[in-house]
């Protein structure tokens, strides 16, 4: 029995080797990383189920991309950097079109490899925010808007439009402590050394998202005039029902987009009144887009979605179903250009440079409202659209601002120093030379 | 100069200035403590019957909520869902003394520990197999804890003070007492305490030992059932919960393996005193998040003056 | 009949001391040797590299470190990873600081420096015995990790806490960084951990390896025979740490390409414990064999029901990876303490014997 | 060859004056929390002769070889061996000075071989440092192969030779008590301590493990203390026989005399004090 087994091990291990270099065949192949499993899986599985969703949509709906159908395979990586490498290997050797490596760490650790290996990578709403900087990172994309576009966004609500407002009091900035949390950390020193405020940072590891007594006691004792959260899986529930319990004043409590996660919310219902979160994206169950999804994927009983807990009118689904929706339209524009169905990798790429989400798209595809309008080109790899602010009415999220807008003459600078810091610390690196923009 | 300031008498000035806050911040870290303590009793239980050094009994916390959990999420009425996972319980425990302990009798302390670990990560693996990997929410208004919160207001300050914390520590309290009492006043329980004494002697009792592992590891699992309603209602159910399990181990480090008095006041101890130190010395000196490392590096120093703990009895070599 | 030993007679003490005293062991080696320097970078993909062959190269050294000191001095560590990010950070100082470092220099470099934390880590050893021991080098494991995430020297300042390895070339070939061609890697790799098999085998046999087991076996003992317990122990923890670091630093630095101080966590640790009992506590062998099952397992569980029409979700896989490799340590420690080393020594003898069946 | 010395003399008990002294144990006294397991024992062991210590359970007789080769620290007294005073010592620089043991329960490191288990007794012996190890060549190959030949002369005097590279935890319990004194002996011991060598032991391997402490004795000229519960074997081997009872002395002198000697014979029988 032992024999056997130890010959069943090894004659696995030879075919999985053997089979490894797959055949081409007539599909678009847009994996996907994703973390089904683990202390992130609580928000990670809706945006997945979003992006999965409408791309098992065009399939059923349109029969693909331009007719060629859409192979959207998964792997796991249970947010571990780790697995992530493993993935990205993969779906490499397979012939990826894109890598999308939903993390900001495995993003970290992939970016110089797709520099190398010439696959676009796409981070919608996450990533590296000097990523915006094309002419350096040539390969990557982070739209519809990045991190530091998000803490100046948020920054600006909550001074009411003048930082100036914000001179002398405190910012919290509680933040999982893990590369993603740590990103907005630069715009955010600068901000407050140029607007006299007080940053005060409040890292959650990993085994304290659960359990935050200790961030919100520190919170209750340094009275912050406002918490700002970058938080992620299971450290957004636990904060916002910590904050009920500190009884911090909900209406001085804003989070990054990944905040806006109604199963969190519900736990604290009523209590959780005033709480908001900068949207890039607003759910509407009604759009004709959602609509679409609901007929041919949902319904049809091909989404992995929770219907009991209303995931499909969630933020956080719609939002996933926008990502799929920006790939999707990069992928079109790269079809048309090329001219070919079949697109490559640099296809590829000049579709996302060239992706085009201006009102009369979105009214086309029927998510009018859902997202604001943006546009990429080879110098913006962020395409900065604007977000919303959206506060917690105790039952549902509602939109209580106008378009926002991040201070470009603050972001920009801090870009540019951030990605030729980059480039000289990963020498010889590839500059896009073509783009002159 | 400041800096020995800013260690020896700044922090204990903040806690005289804001004597509410700092009843507060005991107060959370009495609320962990109970969790500590209760993880350590059912590794003390288990150790002191059968030498067994169970490194699975934080993941059985766990493993123990989500079941609660996904019975309910399937449609068990709440308070049916608890008798029914105390009887998931009792099977995993007939489960692992047929599958484990029995095949393993005799085996070096160490393999047993390694097994442990094996039953942990089997624990991890089969409890996202048939529950999912995403966090889920304790069902504690089902199970009829209050959920609300009273403020007391002393020092013209205020210390607010959730229901189902207070809950947790009660009913840790009756757990405990009713535990010694078990152990104390009935035959099975003696012979569960001899045998941490002599197996021979416990044998002569007419109970097989068999019979006491299964009744340990479920008396375990009772344990870690009620630890995860605790937790859980405080911080979610998920397997994230692993690593604060943990931090039950240096709780025993410092009450000795086999003392239930030292398993209960040292999780208390190290709760109290890790929340204290983050909030007063870890986070404006150090950075924060000093509760990652502070019970295990505490349970260090206290090995290295008494090797057996606080509470364990000194061991004499012999060749 | 291909494992015939008679005949083969040894003369002196010296040939005793060979590698390999049976003549089919060593064509086996020879064999092995062939495919890792010749056979597979002929004909592996990227992705078999990156994927599997580096990483079980990798993974097989850490494990070799941490079973010199559980498997053959009797220390049970669970802090290894903690100890493979002192070694990973240490080489990153190191180029760093000094850029014109020989990327090897800095790595033979970098183990020190986990050799001196795990002297650190290994003084309790002196007092503290079996589980205590266990939960003090947990102390070492998230006292590390935290301080990877605080001292904010160690990542040069980054914005995202995260380290990057730069590009360095070796005799004109870039060996570390994204520019680096995976098959200058996995040489690198190769050479390094075929470098450290061949001491640390050397050491476990000769009087170190012999006190160290001795210590294992039973300390009191060994200390009546003469072997002074600091000296075996702290020897232990020191080369069981520097072999550790190296593989942190090779799997940050030839591997990973880039690193947060998570990356370290207890799971790593606990990786290459499993890694370890399964391969065979107090075996060198065992650690490859332990490695390439752990690494391979995923891959396995991903392939083989999708190759027999019954496809499972991606998070499925790693739930059952996770199922699996518990019930396969269970059933290694019920069922064969030594693990998979003592699998293979257990068919080599068969095949001694073979055809003829006594 | 020959190294016994001439025994018709009386054993003296103010002995320290005599040039052929190896080891002087004067005045100890042992206590664990209270209880008392030694209280003030003198006495002496010649070169190259075999020292008995006998007594009844818990005489005290194991502490006695633990405070020899410094396990254990008295309290009281001293113990001067090889001319040098001392209270007490680590076990391992007791064995720098010459001193090894066997142990009442085998104490063997039961998941090395034969082999590994006597080559580990020259631990001490072997100099070559690790970076000579890692290499395996020159010094250290040949310290290893120098030290192999005496472990196999020792395992061959103790006809083990087949059982060499067997796990000495597979072995009858006989075999295992000849190994460990295989390990003790690869020490190179000048003064040999067996606690109980022959505990367990059928007829005729007691007569096997007689022949060897004989033959060390007088083919190495190893001087040996050892404890025995066999008086038949005590008194045929030994040259002087120290009785001790509840952690005293009782006796001192040649076999003969012991024997006869009230004290002696009130303590086996059980006599009250």
């Amino acid at each position: 029995m032992k024999m056997t087994f130890k010959t069943a091990l090894l004659s696995t291990i030879l075919a999985a080797g053997l089979a490894m270099p797959a055949f081409a065949q007539e599909v678009l192949k847009l994996p996907n990383m994703s973390y089904r499993t683990g202390p992130f899986a609580a928000t990670g599985t809706p945006h997945m189920n979003g992006q999965r969703d409408y791309m098992t949509m065009l399939n059923e709906r349109d029969g693909g991309i331009g007719g060629v159908r859409v192979a959207f395979d998964e792997c796991e990586t249970g947010y571990n950097t780790e697995k992530g490498v493993e993935c990205y290997e993969k779906s490499k050797a397979e012939g990826a079109l894109v890598t999308q490596p939903w993390s900001t760490g495995i993003t970290l650790q992939v970016l110089p490899r797709t520099n190398v290996d010439a696959i676009p990578m796409y981070a919608p709403g996450y990533g590296f925010s000097a990523m915006q900087d094309g002419k350096t990172f040539k390969w990557a994309f982070n739209p519809p808007t990045s991190y530091w576009d998000g803490a100046s966004m948020i920054m600006n609500a909550i001074s009411d439009g003048d930082l100036a407002n914000l001179k002398g009091k405190k910012v919290a900035f509680l933040h999982l402590d893990h590369p993603y949390g740590k990103e907005p950390l630069p715009l955010l020193e600068k901000l407050a050394a140029d607007h006299g405020f007080e940053l005060l940072p409040i890292p959650v590891g990993l085994s304290e998202m659960q359990n935050q007594s200790a961030q919100w006691l520190q919170i209750r004792r340094e009275r912050p005039d406002f918490v700002v959260m970058w938080g992620w899986g299971a450290m957004n529930a636990g904060a916002i029902t910590e904050a009920v319990k500190t009884r911090y004043p909900m209406d001085q409590f804003v989070s990054v987009w990944w905040g806006a996660h109604e199963p969190d919310l519900k736990l604290v219902g009523e209590e959780g009144k005033g709480y908001r979160a900068l949207s890039w994206n607003f759910a509407d169950p009604n759009a004709k887009l959602m609509q679409d999804v609901k007929k041919h994927v949902v319904d049809a009983g091909k989404s992995q979605l929770n219907q009991g807990a209303g995931e499909f009118e969630s933020t956080p689904y719609q939002r996933g179903i926008l990502m799929s929706v920006i790939l999707a339209e990069a992928v079109k524009a790269a079809q048309e250009h090329a001219g070919t169905k079949m697109i490559n990798r640099e296809q590829l790429r000049w579709g996302l440079e060239n992706v085009k989400l201006d009102e009369a798209t979105l009214e086309e595809l029927g998510a009018t409202g859902m997202m604001a309008p943006f546009s990429m080109s080879c110098s913006n790899h962020t395409g900065h659209a604007g977000a919303w602010m959206v506060e917690w009415d105790g039952t549902k999220f509602n939109k209580v601002s106008d378009l926002l807008s991040a201070d470009r003459a603050v972001i920009d600078p801090l870009v540019e120093k951030a990605a030729a810091d980059y480039a000289a610390a990963n020498q010889p690196w590839q500059m896009n030379e073509e783009c002159t923009q | 100069m400041s800096y020995l300031h800013s260690i020896f008498v700044a922090p204990f000035a903040d806690m005289a200035d804001a004597p509410d806050f700092f009843l507060q911040v005991v107060w959370e870290g009495l609320v962990s403590g109970v969790l500590y303590a209760l993880i350590a009793l059912g590794f003390v239980l288990i150790y002191k019957s059968s030498r067994i050094f169970n490194f699975a009994q934080g993941i059985m916390v766990v493993f123990a909520a989500l079941t609660l959990v996904g019975l309910h999420e399937n449609g068990v009425p709440a308070l049916l869902a608890v008798p029914l996972t105390l009887l998931v319980m009792f099977v995993l425990a007939v489960g692992i003394e047929r599958a484990v302990l029995r095949p393993l009798v005799n085996q070096p302390d160490i393999i047993l520990f390694m097994a442990t670990i094996g039953i942990t990560l089997f624990l991890i693996g089969l409890g996202e197999t048939i529950f999912g990997g995403a966090n889920k929410v304790m069902i504690t208004e089902q199970l009829g804890i209050p959920t609300g919160s009273w403020v007391v207001e002393p020092f013209g300050g205020f210390v607010s003070v959730e229901q189902k914390d207070v809950t947790a520590v009660v009913g840790a309290v009756l757990l405990v007492i009713a535990l010694l009492v078990f152990l104390n006043k009935s035959k099975m329980g003696r012979a569960i305490r001899a045998l941490g004494d002599d197996h021979q002697a416990a044998l002569s009792v007419g109970i097989s030992l068999s019979t006491i592992w299964v009744l340990v590891w479920f008396i375990s699992g009772i344990i870690a059932l009620a630890t995860g309603i605790v937790w859980g209602a405080r911080a979610g159910v998920s397997f994230a919960l692993e690593v604060i399990a943990l931090k039950a181990l240096p709780v025993l480090m410092l009450g000795g393996l086999e003392s239930v008095t030292g398993a209960i006041v040292g999780g208390l101890a190290i709760g109290i005193l890790e929340k204290v130190f983050e909030i007063y010395w870890g986070q404006p000196l150090l950075g924060g998040n000093t509760e990652a490392w502070f019970a295990y590096m505490l349970a260090l120093l206290v090995l290295l003056v008494r090797p057996q703990g606080l509470f364990g009895e000194k061991i004499i070599e012999r060749v | 009949m291909f494992y015939r030993i008679a005949g083969q007679y040894k003369t002196s003490y010296g040939a005793d001391y060979a590698l390999f005293p049976i003549k089919q062991d060593a064509w086996l080696l020879a064999l092995i040797l062939v495919f890792a320097f010749v056979v597979f970078p002929l004909t592996a993909s990227d992705f078999m590299f990156r994927a599997l062959l580096i990483p079980v190269l990798i993974y097989a050294l850490a494990a070799l470190g941490l079973n010199i000191l559980t498997g053959y001095a009797g220390q049970l560590s669970l802090g290894t990873g903690a100890f493979m990010g002192v070694g990973a950070y240490a080489c990153y100082k190191l180029i760093t600081i000094f850029p014109e470092m020989n990327i090897i220099g800095a790595i033979v470099l970098s183990g020190f420096f986990s050799a001196a934390a795990g002297v650190a880590f290994g003084l309790p050893s002196l007092r503290i015995k079996g589980f205590y021991l266990a939960i003090a080098t947990l102390a070492a494991q998230f006292f590390l990790l935290w301080l990877f995430q605080k001292w904010a020297w160690l990542y040069n300042y980054n914005a995202s806490g995260a380290i990057q390895v730069p590009n360095t070339q070796l005799f004109g070939v870039t060996i570390t960084g994204a520019q680096a061609p995976v098959l200058a890697q996995y040489f690198f790799v190769l050479i390094t951990v075929c470098i450290l098999t061949a001491f640390a085998i050397n050491i476990t046999r000769g009087r170190i390896g012999r006190t160290w087991k001795a210590v294992r076996d039973m300390d009191i003992a060994a200390e009546l025979v003469g072997i002074n317990l600091m000296k075996a122990k702290l020897s232990a923890f020191f080369v069981s740490s520097y072999i550790v670091g190296i593989a942190g630093a090779l799997f940050v630095f030839l591997w990973r390409g880039a690193a947060e101080a998570d990356l370290f966590d207890i799971q790593l640790s606990f990786r290459v414990l499993f890694i370890a009992i399964i391969g065979g506590l107090g075996s060198i062998l065992g650690n490859y064999l332990g490695a390439l099952l752990i690494v391979a397992l995923p891959v396995i569980i991903g392939t083989v029901p999708a190759a027999v029409g019954l496809p499972i979700s991606s998070a499925m896989v790693e739930h059952l990876n996770t199922m699996i490799i518990g019930a396969l340590i269970i059933g290694f420690l019920i069922l064969e303490p030594h693990g998979l080393a003592r699998l293979w020594a257990l068919m080599r003898e068969k095949l001694i014997i073979w055809p003829f069946p006594h | 060859m020959n190294a016994r010395p001439d025994h018709s003399v009386l054993a003296d008990q103010e002995g320290s004056a005599r040039d052929d002294l190896l080891m002087d144990v004067r005045n100890v006294s042992l206590s664990f929390g209270g209880v008392k397991a030694i209280t003030d024992i003198s006495f002496d062991v010649r070169q190259g002769e075999i020292r008995a210590i006998i007594g009844p359970n818990g005489a005290g007789k194991t502490s006695m070889l633990n405070v020899i080769n410094g396990f254990y620290t008295p309290q009281v007294g001293t113990i001067t061996f090889r001319g040098v005073e001392r209270r007490s010592m680590k076990p391992h620089d007791a064995v720098r000075q010459g001193i090894a043991r066997t142990f009442q329960n085998v104490a063997l490191f039961k998941g090395m071989s034969t082999l590994d288990n006597i080559m580990a007794g020259r631990s001490v012996l072997m100099k070559r440092n690790i970076v000579w190890q890692m290499l395996w060549r020159g010094p250290a190959l040949r310290e290893e192969i120098e030290h192999r030949e005496k472990v196999e002369e020792i395992i061959d005097f103790l006809e083990i030779e087949h059982i060499r590279r067997t796990p000495v935890g597979k072995l009858p319990y006989g075999l295992q008590k000849r190994v460990e004194l295989g390990r003790a002996l690869a020490m190179e011991p000048s003064l040999l301590l067996l606690d109980e060598p022959m505990a367990g032991m059928n007829l005729e391997e007691k007569e096997d493990m007689s022949r060897f402490i004989l033959d060390v004795n007088q083919q190495r000229g190893t001087t040996i203390a050892l404890i025995e519960h066999d008086m038949g074997v005590v008194m045929d081997l030994s040259d002087r026989v120290v009785v001790l009872d509840y952690g005293k002395k009782i006796a001192d002198g040649p076999p003969d005399e012991v024997k006869n000697s009230q004290a002696v014979i009130d303590a086996y029988l059980g006599v009250p004090h």
